[in-house]
Protein backbone atom coordinates (compact mmCIF):
# COMPACT_ATOMS: atom_id res chain seq x y z
CA UNK A 1 0.00 0.00 0.00
CA UNK A 2 1.49 3.70 -0.52
CA UNK A 3 2.00 5.65 2.75
CA UNK A 4 2.11 9.58 3.08
CA UNK A 5 3.48 11.61 5.18
CA UNK A 6 3.05 15.68 5.68
CA UNK A 7 4.52 18.53 7.55
CA UNK A 8 7.29 17.46 10.46
CA UNK A 9 6.16 14.02 10.08
CA UNK A 10 7.52 13.82 6.25
CA UNK A 11 10.51 15.99 7.73
CA UNK A 12 11.64 13.62 9.68
CA UNK A 13 11.68 10.50 7.61
CA UNK A 14 12.57 12.43 5.11
CA UNK A 15 10.14 11.01 1.91
CA UNK A 16 6.57 12.12 1.11
CA UNK A 17 5.44 8.90 -0.19
CA UNK A 18 6.52 5.08 0.20
CA UNK A 19 5.44 1.44 -1.05
CA UNK A 20 4.97 -0.54 1.88
CA UNK A 21 3.97 -4.49 1.96
CA UNK A 22 3.08 -4.46 5.78
CA UNK A 23 3.56 -8.23 7.52
CA UNK A 24 0.41 -10.10 8.04
CA UNK A 25 0.43 -9.48 11.86
CA UNK A 26 -0.04 -5.32 11.32
CA UNK A 27 -3.50 -5.17 11.87
CA UNK A 28 -4.62 -1.19 12.55
CA UNK A 29 -3.00 1.78 11.75
CA UNK A 30 -1.66 1.87 15.29
CA UNK A 31 0.21 -1.44 14.49
CA UNK A 32 1.09 -0.36 11.28
CA UNK A 33 2.71 3.35 12.61
CA UNK A 34 4.28 1.09 15.50
CA UNK A 35 5.90 -1.26 12.12
CA UNK A 36 6.93 1.76 10.45
CA UNK A 37 8.87 3.45 13.75
CA UNK A 38 10.78 0.08 13.76
CA UNK A 39 12.61 1.29 10.38
CA UNK A 40 15.02 3.76 11.27
CA UNK A 41 15.64 6.97 13.25
CA UNK A 42 13.90 9.26 11.09
CA UNK A 43 11.08 7.36 11.37
CA UNK A 44 11.67 6.50 15.30
CA UNK A 45 11.71 10.19 15.74
CA UNK A 46 8.19 11.00 13.85
CA UNK A 47 6.66 8.55 15.71
CA UNK A 48 8.28 9.10 19.47
CA UNK A 49 4.89 10.26 20.57
CA UNK A 50 2.37 7.72 18.55
CA UNK A 51 -0.82 9.68 20.07
CA UNK A 52 0.14 13.19 18.86
CA UNK A 53 0.62 11.78 15.13
CA UNK A 54 -2.71 11.43 13.18
CA UNK A 55 -3.66 9.00 10.27
CA UNK A 56 -6.21 9.01 7.00
CA UNK A 57 -7.06 5.96 5.68
CA UNK A 58 -8.22 6.23 2.19
CA UNK A 59 -8.18 9.77 2.61
CA UNK A 60 -10.81 9.65 5.61
CA UNK A 61 -9.81 10.61 9.26
CA UNK A 62 -8.85 6.92 11.02
CA UNK A 63 -8.75 6.81 14.90
CA UNK A 64 -5.59 4.20 15.75
CA UNK A 65 -7.65 1.22 16.07
CA UNK A 66 -8.93 1.53 12.29
CA UNK A 67 -8.14 -2.10 10.33
CA UNK A 68 -5.88 -1.03 7.22
CA UNK A 69 -6.90 -4.13 5.27
CA UNK A 70 -7.52 -3.51 1.52
CA UNK A 71 -6.45 -0.08 2.44
CA UNK A 72 -4.83 1.56 -0.86
CA UNK A 73 -3.41 4.79 0.76
CA UNK A 74 -2.75 5.61 3.86
CA UNK A 75 -1.40 9.06 5.40
CA UNK A 76 0.39 9.69 8.42
CA UNK A 77 0.50 14.16 9.87
CA UNK A 78 0.48 16.07 12.60
CA UNK A 79 -2.76 17.95 14.10
CA UNK A 80 -3.61 20.23 11.21
CA UNK A 81 -3.79 23.73 11.45
CA UNK A 82 -4.79 25.07 8.56
CA UNK A 83 -7.90 27.71 8.70
CA UNK B 1 -39.71 27.70 10.23
CA UNK B 2 -41.59 30.65 9.17
CA UNK B 3 -40.58 30.15 5.30
CA UNK B 4 -41.41 25.99 5.11
CA UNK B 5 -37.52 25.47 5.58
CA UNK B 6 -36.48 22.60 7.67
CA UNK B 7 -32.97 21.35 8.67
CA UNK B 8 -31.89 19.30 5.96
CA UNK B 9 -33.57 20.83 3.04
CA UNK B 10 -31.55 21.15 0.10
CA UNK B 11 -32.60 23.35 -2.69
CA UNK B 12 -32.11 21.78 -5.52
CA UNK B 13 -29.99 24.64 -6.81
CA UNK B 14 -28.25 25.32 -4.28
CA UNK B 15 -24.46 26.29 -5.08
CA UNK B 16 -21.66 24.40 -3.05
CA UNK B 17 -17.93 25.08 -4.15
CA UNK B 18 -14.71 23.89 -2.61
CA UNK B 19 -11.66 24.83 -4.06
CA UNK B 20 -8.38 24.46 -3.22
CA UNK B 21 -5.68 26.88 -4.35
CA UNK B 22 -2.01 28.84 -4.45
CA UNK B 23 -4.07 32.07 -6.00
CA UNK B 24 -5.79 34.58 -3.94
CA UNK B 25 -9.70 34.87 -4.30
CA UNK B 26 -12.01 37.31 -5.05
CA UNK B 27 -14.73 37.95 -2.24
CA UNK B 28 -16.86 40.02 -3.66
CA UNK B 29 -16.92 37.67 -6.66
CA UNK B 30 -17.80 34.50 -4.08
CA UNK B 31 -20.24 36.33 -2.85
CA UNK B 32 -21.94 37.33 -6.33
CA UNK B 33 -22.16 33.89 -7.37
CA UNK B 34 -23.97 32.83 -4.39
CA UNK B 35 -26.54 35.07 -4.28
CA UNK B 36 -26.66 36.77 -7.81
CA UNK B 37 -29.99 36.39 -9.69
CA UNK B 38 -31.90 34.93 -7.07
CA UNK B 39 -34.00 36.62 -4.24
CA UNK B 40 -34.36 33.28 -1.76
CA UNK B 41 -31.16 34.62 -0.37
CA UNK B 42 -31.78 36.70 3.26
CA UNK B 43 -28.02 36.49 4.85
CA UNK B 44 -24.60 35.70 2.83
CA UNK B 45 -21.79 35.85 6.21
CA UNK B 46 -18.58 35.63 4.97
CA UNK B 47 -15.33 34.61 6.52
CA UNK B 48 -12.02 35.59 5.55
CA UNK B 49 -8.84 34.37 7.49
CA UNK B 50 -5.67 36.38 7.10
CA UNK B 51 -1.83 36.01 7.49
CA UNK B 52 -1.76 38.00 10.88
CA UNK B 53 1.49 39.63 11.24
CA UNK B 54 3.10 38.64 14.67
CA UNK B 55 6.17 40.15 16.46
CA UNK B 56 5.78 38.35 19.69
CA UNK B 57 7.91 35.66 19.69
CA UNK B 58 11.74 35.84 20.90
CA UNK B 59 12.53 34.17 17.13
CA UNK B 60 12.04 36.95 15.45
CA UNK B 61 8.98 38.80 13.56
CA UNK B 62 6.50 36.40 11.39
CA UNK B 63 8.46 36.39 7.77
CA UNK B 64 5.82 34.09 6.19
CA UNK B 65 3.27 31.33 6.16
CA UNK B 66 3.65 27.74 4.38
CA UNK B 67 0.48 26.05 4.17
CA UNK B 68 1.33 22.61 3.23
CA UNK B 69 -1.76 20.44 2.33
CA UNK B 70 -2.88 16.71 1.96
CA UNK B 71 -3.83 17.18 -2.52
CA UNK B 72 -6.76 15.24 -2.74
CA UNK B 73 -8.27 14.76 0.82
CA UNK B 74 -7.93 18.53 1.10
CA UNK B 75 -11.02 18.67 -0.92
CA UNK B 76 -12.74 16.05 -0.04
CA UNK B 77 -12.82 16.15 3.87
CA UNK B 78 -14.29 20.17 3.49
CA UNK B 79 -16.26 18.34 1.12
CA UNK B 80 -18.04 16.45 3.59
CA UNK B 81 -17.95 19.30 6.58
CA UNK B 82 -19.70 21.07 3.65
CA UNK B 83 -22.46 18.42 3.55
CA UNK B 84 -22.54 18.22 7.57
CA UNK B 85 -23.19 22.09 7.71
CA UNK B 86 -25.97 21.86 4.88
CA UNK B 87 -27.81 18.89 6.71
CA UNK B 88 -27.92 21.28 9.85
CA UNK B 89 -29.01 24.71 8.09
CA UNK B 90 -30.73 25.64 5.57
CA UNK B 91 -28.34 26.93 3.11
CA UNK B 92 -28.82 27.81 -0.45
CA UNK B 93 -24.75 27.69 -0.68
CA UNK B 94 -21.24 27.52 0.74
CA UNK B 95 -18.33 28.28 -0.56
CA UNK B 96 -14.78 27.21 0.95
CA UNK B 97 -11.54 28.10 -0.36
CA UNK B 98 -8.58 27.61 1.08
CA UNK B 99 -5.28 28.48 -0.29
CA UNK B 100 -1.68 26.59 -0.40
CA UNK B 101 1.74 27.78 -0.52
CA UNK B 102 3.92 30.65 0.86
CA UNK B 103 1.94 33.40 2.04
CA UNK B 104 2.96 37.11 3.54
CA UNK B 105 1.32 38.74 6.63
CA UNK B 106 -1.59 40.56 5.23
CA UNK B 107 -2.35 37.79 2.95
CA UNK B 108 -5.89 35.60 2.35
CA UNK B 109 -5.42 32.44 3.71
CA UNK B 110 -8.90 30.77 3.50
CA UNK B 111 -12.61 31.86 2.83
CA UNK B 112 -16.11 30.60 3.42
CA UNK B 113 -19.52 32.24 2.06
CA UNK B 114 -22.45 30.78 3.19
CA UNK B 115 -25.78 31.91 2.04
CA UNK B 116 -29.82 30.94 3.69
CA UNK B 117 -32.82 32.44 4.18
CA UNK B 118 -32.17 33.22 7.71
CA UNK B 119 -29.78 35.20 9.11
CA UNK B 120 -29.17 32.66 11.91
CA UNK B 121 -28.27 29.39 9.88
CA UNK B 122 -25.94 31.56 7.69
CA UNK B 123 -23.90 32.62 10.99
CA UNK B 124 -24.07 29.44 12.48
CA UNK B 125 -23.20 27.56 9.19
CA UNK B 126 -19.59 29.88 8.73
CA UNK B 127 -18.59 29.27 12.44
CA UNK B 128 -19.08 25.79 12.20
CA UNK B 129 -17.17 25.60 8.33
CA UNK B 130 -14.67 27.85 10.25
CA UNK B 131 -14.54 26.06 13.22
CA UNK B 132 -14.63 22.29 11.66
CA UNK B 133 -11.88 23.09 8.99
CA UNK B 134 -9.03 24.41 12.03
CA UNK B 135 -9.14 20.84 13.09
CA UNK B 136 -10.31 18.57 10.37
CA UNK B 137 -9.37 20.09 7.06
CA UNK B 138 -5.40 18.30 6.04
CA UNK B 139 -2.98 21.85 6.29
CA UNK B 140 -0.13 22.42 7.71
CA UNK B 141 1.15 25.61 8.59
CA UNK B 142 5.29 25.96 8.31
CA UNK B 143 6.31 29.41 10.13
CA UNK B 144 8.84 31.55 8.58
CA UNK B 145 10.06 33.64 11.40
CA UNK B 146 13.76 35.87 11.20
CA UNK B 147 15.76 33.07 12.79
CA UNK B 148 13.64 29.70 12.42
CA UNK B 149 11.18 27.58 11.47
CA UNK B 150 8.77 26.32 13.14
CA UNK B 151 5.82 24.25 12.68
CA UNK B 152 2.72 25.62 14.10
CA UNK B 153 0.76 23.53 16.94
CA UNK B 154 -2.27 22.90 17.17
CA UNK B 155 -4.43 24.76 19.81
CA UNK B 156 -6.41 23.42 22.48
CA UNK B 157 -8.78 26.23 21.88
CA UNK B 158 -9.13 24.98 18.38
CA UNK B 159 -10.61 22.05 19.59
CA UNK B 160 -12.82 23.36 21.93
CA UNK B 161 -14.96 25.47 19.58
CA UNK B 162 -14.80 22.55 17.30
CA UNK B 163 -16.19 20.64 19.90
CA UNK B 164 -19.60 22.83 20.73
CA UNK B 165 -20.82 21.52 17.69
CA UNK B 166 -21.12 17.94 18.81
CA UNK C 1 -4.72 36.03 25.08
CA UNK C 2 -1.67 35.24 22.94
CA UNK C 3 -1.07 38.20 20.93
CA UNK C 4 -1.98 40.51 24.54
CA UNK C 5 -5.19 41.89 23.04
CA UNK C 6 -7.72 42.30 25.90
CA UNK C 7 -11.18 43.18 25.52
CA UNK C 8 -11.58 46.71 25.72
CA UNK C 9 -8.44 47.65 23.86
CA UNK C 10 -8.98 50.44 21.38
CA UNK C 11 -5.91 49.90 18.69
CA UNK C 12 -5.66 53.89 18.09
CA UNK C 13 -5.90 53.52 14.79
CA UNK C 14 -9.02 51.52 14.57
CA UNK C 15 -11.87 52.01 11.53
CA UNK C 16 -15.28 52.25 12.57
CA UNK C 17 -17.72 53.92 10.05
CA UNK C 18 -21.59 53.84 10.19
CA UNK C 19 -23.62 55.01 6.91
CA UNK C 20 -27.44 55.39 6.47
CA UNK C 21 -27.94 55.57 3.00
CA UNK C 22 -30.42 55.07 -0.08
CA UNK C 23 -27.38 53.92 -2.64
CA UNK C 24 -26.44 50.01 -2.70
CA UNK C 25 -22.80 49.21 -1.07
CA UNK C 26 -19.71 47.76 -1.99
CA UNK C 27 -18.98 44.93 0.25
CA UNK C 28 -15.81 44.38 -1.08
CA UNK C 29 -14.97 48.07 -1.42
CA UNK C 30 -15.90 48.33 2.60
CA UNK C 31 -13.90 44.40 3.27
CA UNK C 32 -10.78 46.33 1.88
CA UNK C 33 -11.41 49.97 3.34
CA UNK C 34 -10.81 47.76 6.70
CA UNK C 35 -8.06 45.15 6.00
CA UNK C 36 -6.33 46.78 3.37
CA UNK C 37 -2.04 47.80 4.24
CA UNK C 38 -2.43 46.73 7.39
CA UNK C 39 -1.30 43.15 8.72
CA UNK C 40 -2.49 43.29 12.37
CA UNK C 41 -6.17 41.79 11.17
CA UNK C 42 -6.36 38.27 11.29
CA UNK C 43 -10.10 37.25 10.24
CA UNK C 44 -12.71 39.30 8.92
CA UNK C 45 -16.49 38.74 9.08
CA UNK C 46 -18.95 40.52 6.84
CA UNK C 47 -23.00 40.32 6.53
CA UNK C 48 -24.77 40.77 3.90
CA UNK C 49 -28.93 41.07 4.57
CA UNK C 50 -30.78 41.06 1.45
CA UNK C 51 -34.79 41.41 0.58
CA UNK C 52 -35.46 38.08 0.42
CA UNK C 53 -38.61 37.13 -2.53
CA UNK C 54 -41.74 35.27 -0.50
CA UNK C 55 -44.81 34.43 -2.35
CA UNK C 56 -46.13 32.05 0.62
CA UNK C 57 -48.35 35.14 1.97
CA UNK C 58 -52.40 34.93 1.19
CA UNK C 59 -51.77 38.89 0.20
CA UNK C 60 -49.64 37.55 -2.77
CA UNK C 61 -46.10 37.63 -3.22
CA UNK C 62 -43.70 40.73 -1.83
CA UNK C 63 -43.09 43.21 -4.13
CA UNK C 64 -40.91 45.70 -2.39
CA UNK C 65 -39.71 47.05 1.22
CA UNK C 66 -40.02 50.28 2.24
CA UNK C 67 -37.73 51.18 5.03
CA UNK C 68 -38.48 53.98 7.07
CA UNK C 69 -35.73 55.39 9.23
CA UNK C 70 -35.52 58.38 12.27
CA UNK C 71 -32.18 60.17 10.71
CA UNK C 72 -30.37 61.17 13.07
CA UNK C 73 -30.76 58.31 15.65
CA UNK C 74 -30.25 56.00 13.18
CA UNK C 75 -26.45 56.52 13.19
CA UNK C 76 -26.08 57.69 16.65
CA UNK C 77 -28.18 54.58 17.56
CA UNK C 78 -25.95 51.99 15.34
CA UNK C 79 -22.78 54.16 16.36
CA UNK C 80 -23.40 53.68 20.26
CA UNK C 81 -23.88 49.56 19.66
CA UNK C 82 -20.16 49.55 17.47
CA UNK C 83 -19.18 51.53 20.65
CA UNK C 84 -20.75 48.61 22.71
CA UNK C 85 -19.07 45.78 20.40
CA UNK C 86 -15.75 47.58 20.73
CA UNK C 87 -15.98 47.49 24.42
CA UNK C 88 -16.73 43.80 24.48
CA UNK C 89 -14.41 42.50 21.16
CA UNK C 90 -10.89 43.27 20.38
CA UNK C 91 -12.04 45.05 17.27
CA UNK C 92 -9.42 46.62 14.74
CA UNK C 93 -12.43 48.09 13.02
CA UNK C 94 -16.52 47.63 12.38
CA UNK C 95 -18.86 49.07 9.55
CA UNK C 96 -22.51 49.14 9.51
CA UNK C 97 -24.27 50.35 6.68
CA UNK C 98 -28.10 50.51 6.32
CA UNK C 99 -30.28 51.37 3.80
CA UNK C 100 -33.20 53.34 3.64
CA UNK C 101 -36.25 53.80 0.78
CA UNK C 102 -37.59 51.23 -1.73
CA UNK C 103 -35.83 47.98 -2.37
CA UNK C 104 -36.86 44.81 -4.13
CA UNK C 105 -36.07 41.11 -3.59
CA UNK C 106 -32.61 40.38 -4.42
CA UNK C 107 -31.67 43.76 -3.20
CA UNK C 108 -28.76 44.72 -0.59
CA UNK C 109 -30.71 45.99 2.35
CA UNK C 110 -27.93 46.26 5.57
CA UNK C 111 -23.57 45.05 5.94
CA UNK C 112 -22.05 44.70 9.16
CA UNK C 113 -18.02 44.06 8.74
CA UNK C 114 -16.20 43.26 11.45
CA UNK C 115 -12.15 43.15 11.38
CA UNK C 116 -10.62 41.34 14.33
CA UNK C 117 -7.10 39.58 15.05
CA UNK C 118 -9.07 36.75 16.09
CA UNK C 119 -11.63 34.51 13.99
CA UNK C 120 -13.95 34.64 17.12
CA UNK C 121 -14.42 37.86 18.15
CA UNK C 122 -15.02 39.01 14.60
CA UNK C 123 -18.12 36.32 13.97
CA UNK C 124 -19.42 37.27 17.36
CA UNK C 125 -19.05 40.91 17.02
CA UNK C 126 -21.27 40.37 13.62
CA UNK C 127 -23.47 38.49 14.96
CA UNK C 128 -24.02 40.72 18.22
CA UNK C 129 -24.24 43.99 15.94
CA UNK C 130 -26.79 42.01 13.65
CA UNK C 131 -29.07 41.46 16.88
CA UNK C 132 -28.65 44.28 18.68
CA UNK C 133 -29.32 46.49 15.05
CA UNK C 134 -32.82 44.23 14.22
CA UNK C 135 -34.12 45.53 17.86
CA UNK C 136 -32.44 49.08 18.22
CA UNK C 137 -31.66 50.80 15.49
CA UNK C 138 -34.59 53.10 14.54
CA UNK C 139 -35.93 51.44 10.99
CA UNK C 140 -39.42 50.11 10.08
CA UNK C 141 -40.07 47.74 6.99
CA UNK C 142 -43.26 48.49 5.10
CA UNK C 143 -43.72 45.39 3.19
CA UNK C 144 -45.93 45.80 -0.41
CA UNK C 145 -47.74 42.54 -1.20
CA UNK C 146 -50.03 42.51 -4.64
CA UNK C 147 -53.02 43.28 -2.87
CA UNK C 148 -51.93 45.34 0.65
CA UNK C 149 -49.07 47.47 2.26
CA UNK C 150 -48.43 46.21 5.48
CA UNK C 151 -45.94 47.06 8.63
CA UNK C 152 -43.69 43.94 9.43
CA UNK C 153 -44.33 43.27 12.78
CA UNK C 154 -41.14 42.45 15.25
CA UNK C 155 -40.87 39.38 15.91
CA UNK C 156 -40.24 37.65 19.05
CA UNK C 157 -36.95 35.54 18.10
CA UNK C 158 -34.91 39.10 16.87
CA UNK C 159 -35.65 39.68 21.06
CA UNK C 160 -34.75 36.66 21.93
CA UNK C 161 -31.70 37.06 19.83
CA UNK C 162 -30.59 40.58 21.25
CA UNK C 163 -31.34 38.76 25.04
CA UNK C 164 -28.70 36.17 24.54
CA UNK C 165 -25.62 39.14 24.49
CA UNK C 166 -26.91 40.73 27.73
CA UNK D 1 -40.89 70.85 22.46
CA UNK D 2 -40.67 69.02 19.21
CA UNK D 3 -42.91 65.57 18.38
CA UNK D 4 -41.76 63.05 15.91
CA UNK D 5 -43.66 60.05 14.70
CA UNK D 6 -42.64 57.35 12.53
CA UNK D 7 -44.03 53.86 10.85
CA UNK D 8 -48.26 53.88 11.83
CA UNK D 9 -47.77 55.87 14.79
CA UNK D 10 -47.15 58.34 12.29
CA UNK D 11 -49.63 56.86 9.89
CA UNK D 12 -52.34 56.81 12.16
CA UNK D 13 -51.79 60.59 13.49
CA UNK D 14 -51.53 61.91 9.47
CA UNK D 15 -48.52 63.45 10.53
CA UNK D 16 -44.49 63.30 10.84
CA UNK D 17 -43.85 66.02 13.46
CA UNK D 18 -45.33 69.09 15.69
CA UNK D 19 -44.64 71.34 18.26
CA UNK D 20 -46.39 70.45 21.80
CA UNK D 21 -46.20 72.54 24.68
CA UNK D 22 -47.20 69.88 27.50
CA UNK D 23 -49.05 70.96 30.37
CA UNK D 24 -47.00 71.37 33.93
CA UNK D 25 -48.35 67.77 35.18
CA UNK D 26 -46.89 65.84 32.03
CA UNK D 27 -43.70 64.59 33.50
CA UNK D 28 -42.66 61.19 32.00
CA UNK D 29 -43.17 59.78 28.62
CA UNK D 30 -46.00 57.47 29.28
CA UNK D 31 -47.81 60.67 30.40
CA UNK D 32 -47.24 62.17 27.42
CA UNK D 33 -48.16 59.83 25.66
CA UNK D 34 -51.71 59.78 27.56
CA UNK D 35 -51.78 63.46 27.12
CA UNK D 36 -50.99 63.00 23.15
CA UNK D 37 -53.76 60.17 23.03
CA UNK D 38 -56.59 62.69 24.00
CA UNK D 39 -55.70 65.40 21.13
CA UNK D 40 -58.33 63.21 18.82
CA UNK D 41 -59.00 59.97 16.68
CA UNK D 42 -55.81 59.87 15.28
CA UNK D 43 -53.64 60.21 18.17
CA UNK D 44 -55.99 57.46 20.27
CA UNK D 45 -55.49 54.99 17.21
CA UNK D 46 -51.76 55.26 17.45
CA UNK D 47 -51.69 54.94 21.10
CA UNK D 48 -54.70 52.28 22.04
CA UNK D 49 -52.04 49.58 23.18
CA UNK D 50 -49.54 52.28 25.02
CA UNK D 51 -47.16 49.33 25.97
CA UNK D 52 -46.52 48.56 22.06
CA UNK D 53 -45.23 52.16 21.16
CA UNK D 54 -41.69 53.20 22.19
CA UNK D 55 -40.20 56.35 22.63
CA UNK D 56 -36.90 58.10 22.31
CA UNK D 57 -35.94 61.21 24.18
CA UNK D 58 -33.26 63.11 22.38
CA UNK D 59 -32.32 60.62 19.88
CA UNK D 60 -32.05 57.90 22.72
CA UNK D 61 -34.46 54.73 23.46
CA UNK D 62 -36.15 55.75 26.68
CA UNK D 63 -38.47 53.88 29.26
CA UNK D 64 -42.52 54.77 29.74
CA UNK D 65 -41.04 56.03 33.16
CA UNK D 66 -37.96 58.26 31.88
CA UNK D 67 -39.29 62.14 32.57
CA UNK D 68 -39.30 64.55 29.90
CA UNK D 69 -38.13 67.49 31.32
CA UNK D 70 -35.70 69.73 29.16
CA UNK D 71 -36.04 67.20 26.22
CA UNK D 72 -35.66 69.02 22.92
CA UNK D 73 -37.06 66.24 20.95
CA UNK D 74 -39.25 63.07 21.65
CA UNK D 75 -40.20 60.26 19.12
CA UNK D 76 -43.20 57.83 18.58
CA UNK D 77 -42.63 54.59 17.03
CA UNK D 78 -43.57 51.07 16.90
CA UNK D 79 -40.89 48.19 17.94
CA UNK D 80 -38.19 48.04 15.49
CA UNK D 81 -37.58 46.08 12.28
CA UNK D 82 -34.66 47.32 10.54
CA UNK D 83 -31.83 44.96 9.81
Amino acid sequence: MKILYFAWVRERIGREAEEIEAPGGVRTVAELAAFLAARGDGYAEAFKEPKVVRAAIDRRHARPDAPIAGAREIAFFPPMTGG
Amino acid sequence: MPDGHSPGDHPADGRFTVRIQSEDFDTAAEIAALSAGRADVGAVVTFSGLCRADDTASEGRLVALTLEHYPGMAEEEIGRLVEEARARWPLIGATVIHRHGRLVPGENIVLVVTASPHRGAAFEAAAFLMDWLKTNAPFWKLEERETVKNWVAAKEADDAAAERWR
